[in-house]
């Protein structure tokens, strides 16, 4: 059964100096309450995993949380670049970025092997492309049956998975609906998981599409109301595009990012996700 | 507005509305189509809302068979799974329905295009390690290229983006010629189709290289060879593609409008 | 898009002599309609494929349409042994019965490897057991990452998969709820598929729980309302418990079997599922 | 009914009764547990109603923290899937949930189990090929008893199923003694209790061995060594199981009477 703490205490039990975590949701929530709740807690030396790193990373590799960032595909969807990112790859600012890269067919099964209790996973991928010549986790693996020969990718299994839900009941049982991306597969090849919700329920009520993890795969959970804030929370609020926007200008300058990790994330111990609006 | 109006060539458009239109009319119905995001996506809806209504859209966030009632405004766009007929699980989406070969159209964008119509999504630069432009890596993309049965890509062409060989394959096209697909064991026909801003570009059937086998209206092919990174062969049989219908025009210009 | 058949018309098409031939169902949705109207159309020399072989394979091997089985548990639930099964196994009637066995994890995991396009699948299991004593479709396999040896197990890919399921629409989208056990991988493993419906509903109205596997993924659907009587349909009836009792008396001779098969079968050309309350 | 008269021996019950409330006192509440069907079902469903209200169920067919208010027939009863936190697809149960080491305990039957515990659900006889019976197979054991944290066994002891060395072996116990499952690689503990009609067996922690550490009320040593097919060695504590409790038997009783 999943304990029910504040995000504070959560993320201060979850979340240590030099741990692998990987704050998941494809698209649709993004642990961003959580995510800024890791700096304000100034957390270092993480190694942060996800397969679409957007904002959530590109604030949190700002703030200096992070020194190496595993991934498949690292930009601010339909807006552009992702500029501290960039800034800590190519500057080495605030802290230098060593980067682990992949396709999101590698990262999903990574996280399926991580889940299924395997070392590695097999897919028919990375064939022909310059990826695994930069990336020492991609290797060849021959089929013992017909001889072909196939991609092998080692199994995820970070310290730590965060992941934002819409409902949990007392219990800690998780609901999700809408697009689930890796949630289950993120949380359930984690040692430790913790995932925040909209509202904590008496009773999850069984809804089309919902997918539920049991209390008892989960480590932690925390309320954090608009938590998945600029990204969205089917059936609670929509996706915030004008902070998508208006992130371009800010994480393209130092100062202008300086003032608001100051502003939005130091500044405001809320559970919210933190809404620049 | 009578049919006769809706097939009258529109009167004014820009090159990215040609753009998108002859990527949507590339679309059968009836068919299945892995879209990617941008240039892809806005195409993909307009078939559906033209000729193919029936045309099977597949998004990487684990919408099969979306209807979206506007442009999504990222592949995990909420209207996606709202509308879709099944949501899956993103490991469900690469496994179970694009690595098996059964969708028929990959559909993608480059921000580096090659000769061989092999794709950069990467960097831009020699060094890995120290590019000269970070961009956002490979996605889905690899994995579509590889496997959907045909791909079609959809990018706006210029010498920057349209080069003699990409700084960092992120997903095979025909990789440098003839057999090296099949070498490869990629199951897909890899891109047949490259429709840019000027025209349409296909490989050879003999060397894999793409050729300009279209201009679209307006366009000389002087200026296509002028952004194009490589001595571009020019098709003997150059067509010239029909002007957007009216129709056409409507339907982009709605489902962009519904968007902003 | 699915086309829609009759019974009659479907199966015909897609189940040929010497094919490959799926029937899954885990206790729930088991294709009964399906099966009595294989063994009318007098199909002959089927590797019959499914991880419960339980009375749907004792009536199809009794009937003489099946010359192997590749199977993970085979018997009458709660009940006790099958007969005909043993029959076949053991004396070779009416025709000798060829078996590959396997445990559910590696069944399940060869559809997995079947839907997903590869040619096998890893796992932990078997390890220490008898079995791949005895089947040459267990072998091990290494981890390149880690050096660990695992098992793989090659993908089943059948020529046909039939299953039953609640709804269809009438373009063939498919919907089922309750227990789904290995319905997609088993259809998406599938070079031919059949889905016989208790309905075909104008839309589907989305559920909890509900699995649906698009039309344009399936060959063709057939009605066949109490098509999985006598096992159950959610939503539709329950289990006829007392079907599963007197099977165990007509299964255990020879030709009480053959009047059954007479009676039910073959003077029953209806689409149900052949009940003999 | 008071506690007190609940907690109070019950005046008559059959051995098997005895042997599912032994074995439902196994099993500790707040813990998980994958269910065979049969006599595991059952005293897994009876130690939700009495000590163990938070017990997961786990059944193969997909059902996760299944709540049954009657005893399923079948590991794929209706009413499992009614009552679950989740009912997930097959292939799910064994790789997410059971491979990966998360369940407490497997919990099975046998028709032959030996010495150290492993199991034959497959073939009795020396010819795997022309088997003297040909039993259901391995269904889901051989991951449960490899993958559980512990495995429960619950099972009729007689000479026919307690033999020295099963004919087949479908799912592994303790190997052929001390550190057999360490050499295989095998996660879990393997067997560490063995419940039967006449008593409970647990493996001696050096030799691996399956030793009667309790006897059931009325049953005598002797008696048990009778229905040992091998030269059972008997703990020098030897305990006696308390009787079942009114409580428990009405429990049982109400369990399998909705059943029947």
């Amino acid at each position: 059964m999943a304990r029910i703490l504040s995000l504070a205490d959560a993320v201060g039990e979850v979340v240590h100096d030099g741990d692998t975590v990987a704050l998941e949701g494809f698209t649709h929530l993004i642990p961003f309450a959580a995510g800024h709740e890791i700096i304000r807690q100034g957390r270092r030396d993480l190694t942060l995993v996800r397969m679409t790193p957007d904002l959530i990373y590109d604030q949190l590799i700002g703030a200096g949380c992070a020194r190496k960032l595993v991934f498949s595909w690292g930009g601010n969807p339909g807006v552009g670049s992702l500029h501290r990112f960039r800034d800590a790859v190519q500057n080495g600012w605030p802290v230098p970025l060593e980067i682990e890269e992949h396709s999101h067919a590698g990262m999903a099964n990574r996280y399926v092997a991580g889940a299924s209790g395997l070392p590695f996973a097999v897919l028919r991928g990375y064939t022909g492309t310059d990826l695994p010549a930069h990336n020492p986790n991609i290797k060849q693996i021959t089929c013992p049956f017909t001889g072909e020969t196939l991609t092998a990718v080692p199994a995820l299994n970070p310290d730590t998975t965060i992941v934002h839900a819409q409902q949990a009941d007392p219990a800690g049982n998780v609901q999700v609906w809408g697009i689930t991306g890796v949630h289950k597969e993120a949380v359930l090849a984690a040692k430790r998981s913790l995932v925040t919700v909209e509202e904590i329920v008496d009773e999850l009520r069984p809804r089309p599409g919902a997918m539920v993890l049991p209390g008892w795969a989960v480590t932690v959970v925390a309320e954090a109301p608009r938590g998945a804030h600029p990204s969205y929370a089917q059936g609670y609020y929509d996706r915030d595009n004008d902070y998508y926007q208006a992130w371009d200008a800010i994480g393209r300058d130092r100062d202008a990012f300086r003032d608001w990790l100051t502003e939005t994330v130091f500044n405001n111990t809320a559970t919210a996700g933190g809404g620049t609006r | 507005m009578s049919q006769t109006a809706s097939a009258r060539p529109a009167a004014g458009y820009t090159t990215d509305e040609m753009m998108s239109v002859a990527a949507a009319r590339a679309l059968r119905d009836g068919t299945s189509c892995f879209v990617g995001i941008g240039l892809p996506s806005t195409a993909a809806n307009l078939a559906r809302r033209t000729h193919a209504p029936n045309l099977v859209l597949i998004y990487e966030s684990g919408c099969l068979g979306a209807k979206p009632d506007r442009l999504p405004l990222s592949i995990g766009d909420g209207v996606l799974a709202d509308t879709a007929d099944a949501v899956i699980g993103v490991p469900e989406v690469f496994n179970y329905w694009l690595q098996p070969g059964r969708i028929d159209v990959g559909f993608l964008s480059a921000a580096q295009l090659d000769r061989f119509g092999n794709i950069n999504t990467t960097v831009i630069g020699d060094d890995y390690a120290d590019p000269t432009v970070r961009l956002p890596g490979a996605g889905g993309a690899p994995e579509i290229a590889a496997s959907c049965r045909e791909v079609f890509v959809v990018v706006r062409q210029s010498r920057r983006s349209f080069v003699e060989r990409v700084d960092f394959v992120t997903s095979v096209g025909h990789g440098r010629g003839p057999g090296d697909r099949e070498r490869l064991g990629l199951p897909g026909a890899g891109p047949v189709l490259v429709i840019t801003d000027l025209g349409v570009l296909r490989p050879d059937p003999h060397t894999r290289e793409l050729v300009l086998t279209d201009v679209h209206p307006g366009v000389e092919v002087d200026a296509v060879r002028a952004a194009t990174g490589w001595d571009l062969t020019v098709a003997d049989d150059l067509g010239r593609t029909p002007e957007p219908t009216e129709r056409e025009l409507t339907a982009l210009r709605a489902l962009t409008a519904a968007s902003a």
